[in-house]
């Protein structure tokens, strides 16, 4: 594309050059973080992992809307890219992804991917999904009752906005005008199960107003507009003005997790053809007609990347497994 | 000390926390401007207003998932389930997110969490409106449940579950509301989570319940004692943890133990205490660890016939004691 | 009104002269019963009822738009008026609420206007609100799948619809684009909550479009308009067609229950403003224009309908009550 | 007879009784296409078509809603909830309205209906893909609760579960099904529901189980009895309702009881097996009924070190029983 058209685009989004650069290397970082983690469950070193290939764009976006130091995320277990931008550190993510004693998240009790953070502004996820949304307008009220100026955002797959709990969330949310955003990924698929066996409006965002709030549906496989319409949302939230559920369409170019075979239920060829789609190529190519990125800028910073990723993973290897002594600890708060 | 009713004890209970601690809140349905459909909250919105006492739409998961976001963000959330029978839509979010939060977590996140809800029978409610419920929550790690028989109890425990940094469940028995009554030290105390307490001595045998069935245990014990048979009544208060010690101490003591609840047998929170006893107390043991529950049906139902076929009352605990003192 | 104007109303509903006379008497007697009813709770002869003054119009004519033989209705607790339409005897009701022996509903087991009845195609209910929803989805599959020719209708409140299982129900319906019609009675109270803390969109039918299928909001108050609509959705869902969600919006003329007192969270006027939209005397004023009514037929109707309530208040008060020996059959089926 | 693996057998008796009975068909997630996240459907939906096995939305509630739905009308599905651990967002159908369908409509009305779902830690599942929760369903009048521990039993128990006209919750331990061979007989064949059976005859001790523990009770007992320990075997199969008779004869036989489990102890499924036993063997017992069971922590968390000091295994029955043989 014409220089001036990215620019322009850029310019639209909100976002400046730093920012963009900012949210490239996330996006990079992200898909590391993700294509390792696969590598290692390959090689048994990690147990398991569930990609987050093909959703950088719609993740780090969304959350680079935020406001990192005083609001909050509730995640699901492909917001990675998110969990970067909120201030979890690569090596962090590793000592989560090995299971280890000082992994933040969960001290090795939970699986990988399974986020929480509290100094961070994280809220912790079990594996049950669907339970984070009213979880998260249960945040955002807490912020309202107290004065915190503070806006939440929660994610989730458009298969688990199948469960009751979505209904639920949402609709509190709208009845107490929340500062809260609802970020639905929807990549058309529940692990196998295909966005035409889940709802008969594929439009996920059309819920919203049945709750008497704004939806949206964006390309989620562009990082401008995502910020864009997410910081719209944030926008209203913090003023006052309620809830948004903000879809982002987007793809899943990896298996559902490291224990899924996706050829069972796609065909090679669905899948070559949206690999096309991928976004980082997408973004790098914008960034690199803007001036803001170029063939060796790009390979410094790839490298930076792998770097970070390999060093972390050896910390994290390396790092003490949690202590068995401590396995029935933490059941009951002092 | 004044005489209290066990519904008034427990708006005490709320009030006065809603007035120490601005973190307290309410959530329910029907909690506000009608009080709650037993009256228990009633006066409250007057007196703290809608960001305190909060009216919910009919979703009890939705209500608790909230509730739970609010605690992980510095509140400190009382939940009212209109009928304990209607916790059910909210047991993934109790089981699988409130209960295990601070596990999961390795200790970070905590959700100080109550949620009342009316339990119980005999009040022809049928089979939605009558069940107790407290045996599901007793087997889940990281929940407390507390069930309170008096009014002193409602009050002191409530307000230890309130100041507790763990999801407590809090189940009143609603035919307790009006009809038992007690003294209510006016201003703040507590009852310490986890105590059983003996309400009356005995040395032949040992009759240990919680909430209402207690009162139906020292109703049987008074006619046992004029049959010369000596019963002690132990209220554990909290069925989950167990107050082990003093449980086991009477039958020890005893050496003949029943446990009595309303809820049905079979996996009933009685199923835990006779293990225990048979494991613990087994050697002081001089007769059968017996149970006196409602059989397993499904609830009390509705019609009055059927439903004082079922329900459990001094009489049924009189019959198992007698055999229990002879054996 | 104009005597061709109610003629003309009454012809383009579909409904002819006769049936507009039945939906008339199936409204007099629900509401003979209804506040027969709450005399015998005021009295202490019955414990309980949930009176359904002020749905007569939506619950009597959205069921006349059933097959009364080969339909199924998933009832609630107000849907007294449907529950004769589709063949419950004055009698049943007063046994059911009797609580005695020979009640259908469940032999005295379940609480008053707690509806079942397998020989008449009424899906059990019990008191857990909500859960009738998919189970609504759950035979209209069985007819779908058994290639039965009938239409599901489950009626519930706007209130009912908070819970997840009203989400989770209308979403597999709609995927599987099952026979079945979600008819909601909104009468803007659950209870004391008023609609405005339930929902910020106060329409439910809103929420169906993001179901993929039709919803729509009806004055619930005209049984004509109830009809048509009904009947529209029922066709819809006989020719395959899919769901559709009915909302009616009615009125609550009375307290929610006999254990509830209206007044701590209702003026006396706001009742009396709302006793004027009372669908019944405006039912008798269209049939009356009509010429298919007339003060002296109305009067015979309406004593007719007052005996056969005594009847069968005097039948079921005097019938047995359960015996207790049976209190603890049929847990398991054999 | 062929030996098949656990899975095999499953799905043996699910592809039979689909192709025997027009009116049963499946419902879960990822059970058509893909087979199951387990495989246990593999095959089925290429065979009987999208009409008999439907892939379901993401929503457990609705998915058991809509089946209860079908039953009332005339057919039998058979769900899939995919882990045990997913099954609480579809606890209010199941107890609130499957159990106590029957008793509520007074025997109009019947629910046969079959609750698939692998259970069981050992996996690296972490906290929710590693549950035991049958102590939560054997608690309910109305249902029906079978945990399998032999593919013959598999199968036969499945078959049997289908043509119940009740309710049945089938529990399939995820480490058994590739791991737990037998013998399966080919065709037609059911095993009845509420039967245990000993799966080795011994005269010093019982060692009460059900599902995979069942297998670590019978490698423990091999290692007793080389130190001269006889240890019987019940594998009780059907948790509720409870085959009493089976298990009483063995304590009464041996005089000494452990109950074990992979669930969590308080309020699991050996509290009430201990209180059967405490009551009705009284008499028979030489020593305190033991039970070795999971600790009371949430569920098993994902990391192996942890796990591993988590998981009740043959040797906590081994220590266990040395205690019991001394007493
Ligand atoms: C309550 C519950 N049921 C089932 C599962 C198993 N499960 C994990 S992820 C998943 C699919 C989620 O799909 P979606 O929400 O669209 O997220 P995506 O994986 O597509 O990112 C399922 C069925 C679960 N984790 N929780
Ligand atoms: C799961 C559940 N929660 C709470 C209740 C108590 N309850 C019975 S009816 C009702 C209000 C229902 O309102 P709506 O659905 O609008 O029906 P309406 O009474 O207005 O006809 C409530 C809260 C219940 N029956 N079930
Ligand atoms: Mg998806
Ligand atoms: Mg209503």
């Amino acid at each position: 594309m014409p220089a001036n058209d990215g620019s322009d685009r850029l310019h639209e989004s909100g976002l400046d050059g730093e920012d963009a650069q900012r949210v490239y290397r996330y996006m990079l970082l992200a898909r590391a973080i993700s294509e390792k983690s696969w590598l290692l469950t390959r090689q048994g070193r990690v147990l398991f992992t569930m990609p987050c290939d093909g959703q950088e764009a719609a993740d780090v976006a969304s959350a680079y809307a935020l406001d990192a130091d005083n609001d909050f995320i509730v995640p699901y277990a492909r917001s990675l890219g998110a969990m970067l931008v909120k201030g979890m550190t690569t090596q962090e993510v590793m000592l989560n992804m090995f299971g280890k004693a000082a992994d933040p998240n969960s001290g090795g009790r939970q699986m990988p991917m399974h986020w929480g953070h509290k100094r961070l502004g994280i809220i912790s996820m079990g594996s049950s999904v669907g339970t984070t949304i009213p979880r998260a307008s249960g945040v955002a009220l807490a912020s309202k009752l107290r004065g915190q100026n503070a806006v939440t955002m929660v994610y989730f797959g458009e298969g688990s906005a199948s469960e009751g709990d979505f209904h639920e969330g949402l609709a509190f949310a709208g009845v107490h005008r929340l500062p809260v955003v609802f970020f639905c990924n929807n990549n058309g698929w529940a692990t196998s199960v295909p966005i035409g066996l889940q709802s008969a409006e594929p439009q996920i965002s059309k819920r919203a107003q049945g709750y008497g709030f704004p939806g949206v549906t964006i390309d989620g496989l562009d990082p401008l507009t995502v910020y864009q319409a997410v910081k719209t949302a944030v926008d209203r939230a913090r003023s006052g003005d309620g809830p948004t559920l903000v879809e982002a369409t987007t793809i899943r170019m990896m298996p559902h997790s490291s224990s899924d075979d996706h050829l069972r239920y796609r065909t090679q060829e669905e899948l070559d053809a949206e690999r096309q789609l991928d976004p980082l190529p997408r973004f790098r190519d914008l960034l690199i007609s803007t001036g803001l990125l170029n063939e060796e800028s790009d390979q410094t910073l790839r490298d930076s990347v792998d770097q970070e990723v390999e060093a972390a993973i050896g910390y994290a290897d390396a790092a003490a497994p949690p202590d068995p002594a401590t396995a029935r600890d933490r059941v009951y708060a002092p | 000390m004044v005489e209290k009713r066990l519904i008034e004890a427990v708006r005490e209970g709320l009030r006065e926390e809603l007035a120490a601690d601005p973190d307290v809140f309410l959530i329910g349905q029907d909690i506000g401007i009608n009080g709650g459909v037993f009256r228990v909250t009633e006066g409250l919105l007057e007196e703290f207003g809608p960001r305190r006492v909060i009216d919910s739409p009919l979703a009890e998961s939705g209500m608790v998932g909230v509730a739970i976001g609010a605690a992980m963000n510095g509140l400190r959330p009382v939940v009212e389930i209109q009928f304990a029978d209607f916790i059910f839509p909210a047991f993934n979010q109790l089981v699988s997110e409130a209960a295990r939060m601070y596990y999961r977590t390795n200790g970070e996140f905590a959700v100080p969490l109550v949620i009342r809800a009316p339990y119980g029978g005999g009040v022809r409610g049928g089979l939605y409106h009558s069940q107790s419920v407290e045996a599901y929550f007793a087997h889940v790690p990281g929940l407390k449940v507390v069930v309170p028989s008096s009014p002193h109890d409602a009050k002191g425990l409530l307000k230890a579950a309130i100041r507790d940094d763990n999801p407590v469940l809090f189940f009143e028995h609603k035919l307790a509301y009006n009809t038992v009554r007690g003294e209510v030290p006016d201003g703040d105390y507590t009852v310490p989570i986890g105590e059983a307490v003996v309400r009356r001595e005995g040395r032949q045998l040992s009759l240990i319940s919680y909430g209402l069935s207690v009162h139906h245990c020292l109703e049987a014990a008074e006619t046992l004692a004029a049959e010369g048979i000596d019963c002690e009544v132990v209220d554990l208060r909290t069925v989950s943890p167990l107050d082990t010690v003093t449980l086991l101490e009477s039958v020890k003591k005893t050496g003949r133990a029943c446990i009595v609840h309303e809820d049905n047998l079979t996996g009933g929170v009685g199923a835990e205490v006779a293990a225990i006893i048979a494991k613990d107390a087994f050697e002081y043991l001089d007769a059968p660890v017996q149970r006196v529950a409602a059989p397993d049906v499904p609830s009390f139902p509705y019609s009055p016939t059927l439903e004082d076929a079922l329900l459990p009352g001094p009489s049924d605990i009189i019959r198992v004691a007698r055999e229990l003192a002879a054996y």
